[in-house]
């Protein structure tokens, strides 16, 4: 190859061994940013997608035009659900070392982008998360344990041992299934909320896409849809700086922000430090609004970064600085919110150990009882040949024959004493 | 009854189902004022509003997730793909997600997405109008498939696909639009006024999904045949005079088993003809799954009479057509096999 | 259906029956649009995107930053392909009009996008165009015979009888392969240019999408992929208002141009009057220049119309008002530049009228020679036995295998005196 | 020689092939700085450079789209797409453009793109980790699909794919990236070392697509077998104890019909196994290909293992994996007919 090759090729700030460098993140001083009115044209309001809304300051208290007021309770409610989903990720992590679920995503650090958004919307709304806010589950209420045995394919699997750890969905708590294939759940979402307003009904969608997983074509289908029909959606885009190993830019992060791509079609594009609990639902609330009043969709930028691992089967140490996160220049959103509380006079460091402690307790509990619904090693286990159900509403003669080779099968192995299929997560 | 062609057919489907089912929604690319560009969407926006019956961008990914939020929000989309050439860029909707909803969320979500796209040859489209995908489309667990052969079959089917609560590829032979096609273009076009199934009911009936039927009945060989095969198959059993059996799959998945072997045991010969490329086509399944359960009655090898393994030539299509020549041929040679 | 609903349903200005309505495009004055220096950065020019780059005023002269100072000869060059685009276009309509062949595209109203842009480039530019854009072939000087060739399918038939009317290529020439399927030359383009890098090549690439086809995934790659590798690449969007039968609303552009997809990329978009010559020639130029000096890729909206049906499949009186295209507020490219030379005085009605004539007369002599390679109807076809070639650089044995049992197929239909497969287009 | 397992294989490969061509580029998700997922391009974009060893956006289709625009500008993209399960976004692009441009240019135009994918499951990845969709391929002319089942041949495959002036979609059974798996999980793993098609040359040779390989000689039965299935097909025919002939098709598309009916005439039985689901899968293509080749030597019906109907589940992946034992229950059963 000549030499002189012309090919851009964008590079992260730092490597492994390096310092970390986050001089490229754009970060607007608390309280610097315009709220527009939600009725506002979204080309008037290009600007939000240059700048970043943050609420709380330095010194820990809400500034600015998009201090959402919240009560202390309710803030203390985001702090619990906030920490539980950290506690919760935590502990699945280390399950998940132990060799007793196959697989685990945390959010650590990006706690606030689902429950602060989930809070500022109504429990009929409904989500369309990507797999990394568990955080809209806690708010929603899920029992742990259910989110447990889902990761445990044990008897009380939501998804009856088909489905991976953490592909969650939750009918009845208005939370769409979650797909291994990324970004495929930004146009239903937009789906969705055309149908809820061609049958006039209030009700909203909201979604998540990574910012890594914006460059999918479902990322395109969704804007445009979104703004053809002024669906009332929120398109949330989570940069978390990080795809697996890929730096943000290589989604097209170098060259402008990603909350950009909204005035590109049209639709309002909001950056948001994705780190503050305030400024999260502000804009949420802000998008909500608008969207209910017919304004159309929202894109949101939330940046953030992803403080661990991409997944159980990540190592990030190979491809970026080790303690990369503490460089981060929008901190933890726990901590954040935390201070706030102090700062308020609301919340001491005590009632947090407490509560700290609390949580843990919870979820050993909802472990413990999650284990009696069966584990990797033992206790009770699905049935395998409830496989074949739930292809079709009704099993066609195909799938039945199928079912009964598979029972014959089974019976005969079990007749010559050979060793029943290991369970899930061995071999 | 009323005299219809194969597009008012489908349109008459629809438009009961718009009228039935509040739910039901038509969306696609220049399906809503227009009426669509085989006209079979025409009328419908104008009788039920342009809230259900949907001018979309050119996005079939789009329109197919679109579809499938819909379905999960209580709706039942009828979503068009224009030709089905043109539906890959919605592959990874249909397969990651629509064949997998209900499945993956043990059945708590669901989107009874109804898409129609017409599909094969024979109507000088070159290779990028004129392909049979139907194999592709087989092969995924979770969908229905289904190719009707004519009017009466194409508005019972469309309406059983619409009215059930799966996932349903419907594709609809363009070349019979207008009136049964035998394979050979030479002759003038013949309308379905003059066929009996173009008599068709105008207000609400099924016929259901799942189902083959044979439509000629014969003790020679049976020949398995859909879509507008099943034409090609009537021509080529004349001019082979053999006494055949004629199968119409209708359903492609899932498939009707019982009714293809039924008949290939009682004739002991078989051909399997489609439009589609051959390798790897559906009608190897076809064929698996018969030689597996009528092996011990079968006299002579099942033999396939498909698309040659090229993309659909503009010039060439009626060489490319597996025609009733074709057929004949293969027929005599099960026939002549022993 | 509750009454209520709340979906917007984007509707064009005018239907069937109504006065046109052109209101909604929004037009600068020629001139008044400043040139930004091709070294500027994407996000300091966002403007361009909303604005319309013009050049030739109502009085026909050429005013402002953006006028390229062509040469007259230049501009007749110009003149006399967009004639001659427009003159072949005619032709192969009545012809296939008379079934002579089954089916054509024209490109009329919209012969500035391709003529100019293709002028303003250089022959080793390697173009990636839509089936709209017949003009390239013309500025790059190809033969019409072999245009015509393609269309009928015959033995002269670039594409050996393989593909519809219109879809050309020319390797020699520097023009892909035309798809059936929209959108996807656009990433191609990129990843084209990317090689173009990659080897330190100066040459860039070229291509040209409509602005319905721009909401297909394809657009969205090669949007992000051109962005995150700054790739040497012009990205053409050619908003000639309509889809088949749908407006350009349903694309999009009811809230936005389709420029402003560019910065939401990062990518400068121009927004330009895409039926004036020279401001169409201005603007590739500044994006060719960009490219070569590493600057990275441009996305230009030529704003134009669809002057006649889609397709000879097509009937737009069935959806748009007869007359709309007389009252285009751009006009015609054809016009606008002949009326430019002659305010120059560098031409005149009269040489106007005998270019017409000579060109005519050239594309009946070339129809002339076209057809003596082969016809619907008579003269020498190509042999069906060819469609078995090119599938694979070597033909394997199952096509082997096929193509001697159509053979022997054929003989025995001759043997037995069947009538052999009608031309292509019958039937 | 050295002993390489297959990733080591895969990779040895793209460094050969980088090496030697300067036209050489990889590109995917993950692939560059990282060395992929799958660590199948670990340091070879140290070696090669950022602009020989690209990551990518999380665009599948753009990924491919890109890469034949590479391709046509000269170079010889070797595009990584992460899991099979992903590669539909890519799909349009392979089946529309990548498959069709030198035909439908006549030649003038091709791109020799080269596109590995992990594929296959027993990794506990659920249903969309696991998939083998060689089907969905195989039926799409004009591209090229290969499925090794050992380091020797991914490495002599995989070279003979970048060499060549075809696409080619190249699957990787990762559940055999490691070892040979002969389908029982309680057994320890076996790595590659132990294995003869372990010893693998480290500089340039190929094995030429297009060819299946008979690894193991027998008179009794001939079993069709690619990717992991031809180890767990060795660990049924101990288990059946049948003198089984195993041949490894490797080739999906074009495929070896020789070497198959060769096997299948002189043994006059015939098990097809795969791990995709059976319904429209390419054992359908193999019964259907080889019963009209070989009826008149059949003894009994071919008979196919393969994976359910089903998506792949996470918690019955052994249930649902067609083992040694299912293999040998088909084996039994095809000697017993008579
Ligand atoms: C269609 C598809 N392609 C690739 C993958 C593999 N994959 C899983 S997660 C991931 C990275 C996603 O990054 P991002 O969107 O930024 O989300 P984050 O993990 O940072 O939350 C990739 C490439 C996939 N699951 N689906
Ligand atoms: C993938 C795909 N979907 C649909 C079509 C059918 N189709 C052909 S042209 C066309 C309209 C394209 O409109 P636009 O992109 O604005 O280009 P224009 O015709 O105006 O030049 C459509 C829908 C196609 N060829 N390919
Ligand atoms: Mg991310
Ligand atoms: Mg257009």
């Amino acid at each position: 190859m000549p030499p002189r090759s012309r090919l851009h090729v964008p590079s992260p700030p730092a490597r492994p061994g390096q310092e970390p460098d986050f001089s490229y993140v754009q970060i607007s001083p608390a309280g610097a940013v315009a709220r527009p009115d939600v009725t506002a044209r979204a080309r008037d309001i290009e600007d939000l997608a240059l700048q970043m809304v943050r609420v709380l300051g330095d010194d820990h208290r809400a500034v600015g035009p998009w201090n959402p007021h919240l009560e202390p309770e309710e803030l203390q409610v985001g702090l619990r659900h906030m920490l539980l989903t950290r506690l919760f990720d935590d502990r699945m992590q280390k399950i998940q070392r132990q060799g007793r679920i196959s697989f685990y995503i945390k959010s650590t650090g990006e706690e606030a982008v689902a429950v602060a958004a989930g809070m500022a919307l109504t429990p009929r709304d409904m989500l369309f998360p990507s797999y990394r806010q568990q955080g809209l589950q806690v708010v929603r209420g899920r029992n742990l344990v259910d989110l447990m045995c889902q990761c445990l394919s044990n008897t009380r699997d939501m998804c009856k041992g088909r489905q991976m750890p953490i592909m969650y969905h939750w009918g009845s708590g208005n939370i769409f299934s979650i797909s291994g294939n990324l970004a495929t759940q930004f146009p239903q979402a937009v789906g969705w909320a055309m149908a809820a307003a061609i049958k006039g009904e209030d009700h909203i969608a909201a979604s998540w896409i990574g910012e890594g997983s914006s460059a999918e074509a479902d990322f395109h289908y969704a804007m445009n849809f979104a703004a053809v029909y002024q669906a009332p959606v929120i398109l949330n885009l989570v940069n978390n700086q990080w795809a697996i190993s890929t730096f943000q830019g290589f989604a097209g992060g170098e060259h402008n922000t990603f909350a950009q791509r909204g005035p590109g079609y049209g639709i309002p594009g909001i950056r948001v430090d994705g780190n503050d609990f305030l400024a999260v639902y502000a804009v949420t609330q802000w998008a909500a609004q608008r969207a209910r009043q017919s304004g159309g969709p929202t894109l949101i930028e939330h940046v953030t970064y992803r403080a661990a691992a991409h997944s159980t089967s990540d190592d990030p140490s190979r491809y970026r600085p080790k303690e990369e996160w503490r460089a981060w220049p929008l901190g933890d959103p726990v901590e954040r919110l935390k201070d706030h509380l102090i700062a308020l006079g609301e919340w001491t460091q005590e009632r947090h150990t407490a509560l700290e402690k609390d949580l843990e307790a919870h979820v050993t509990a909802c472990w413990k009882e999650a284990e009696t619904y069966g584990t990797l090693s033992g206790g009770p286990s699905l049935d395998p040949l409830t496989m074949f159900e739930d292809i079709f509403k009704e099993m066609p003669p195909n799938l039945a024959r199928e079912r009964d080779e598979m029972r014959a099968l089974r019976a005969a192995a079990q007749a010559s004493g050979q060793s029943a299929a290991p369970r899930a997560h061995e071999g | 009854m009323a005299r219809m062609n194969m597009v008012q057919a489908l349109n008459s489907a629809m438009d009961v189902m718009l009228e039935r089912d509040p739910r039901v929604v038509v969306l696609g690319e220049d399906v809503g004022f227009f009426g669509g560009v085989f006209r079979a969407t025409e009328g419908l926006q104008r009788k039920y509003g342009e809230h259900r019956v949907l001018d979309t961008p050119i996005a079939e990914g789009g329109i197919i997730g679109a579809a499938i939020g819909m379905g999960a929000n209580g709706l039942k989309p009828i979503a068009e793909i224009q030709f089905a050439d043109y539906i890959y860029p919605g592959f990874d909707q249909i397969v990651s997600e629509l064949a997998r909803l209900r499945y993956r969320s043990a059945g708590e979500f669901a989107a009874p997405v109804t898409i129609r796209t017409p599909c094969g040859g024979g109507i000088r489209g070159g290779q990028t109008h004129s392909q049979s995908p139907e194999a592709l489309f087989a092969h995924v667990c979770g969908i229905k498939v289904v190719m009707p052969s004519n009017p009466y079959d194409a508005k019972g089917l469309l309406i059983s696909a619409i009215e059930g609560e799966d996932p349903v590829v419907f594709f609809e032979p363009k070349r019979i639009y207008n009136g049964p096609f035998d394979g050979d273009p030479h002759k003038p076009a013949t309308p379905w006024s003059s066929h009996p199934r173009g008599e068709v009911p105008e207000g609400h009936f099924t016929v259901p999904l799942g189902r083959a039927e044979v439509v000629r009945e014969g003790r020679d060989v049976s020949v398995l045949a859909y879509g507008t095969m099943v034409h090609v198959a009537e021509a080529a059993v004349r001019m082979a005079g053999v006494d055949a059996e004629i199968v119409d799959v209708r359903s492609i998945a899932p498939l009707d088993l019982d009714t293809l072997c039924t008949s290939v045991c009682k004739t002991g010969r078989c051909v399997v003809i489609h439009e589609a490329t051959r390798f790897g086509g559906y009608g190897a399944e076809l064929v698996a799954s018969v030689q597996e359960q009528c092996f011990w009655n079968l006299e002579a090898p099942i033999l396939r009479v498909a698309g040659w393994d090229t993309p659909y030539p503009h010039a060439f299509e009626w060489d490319y057509f597996p025609g009733p020549h074709r057929v004949a041929a293969a027929l005599k040679s099960v026939m002549e096999a022993k």
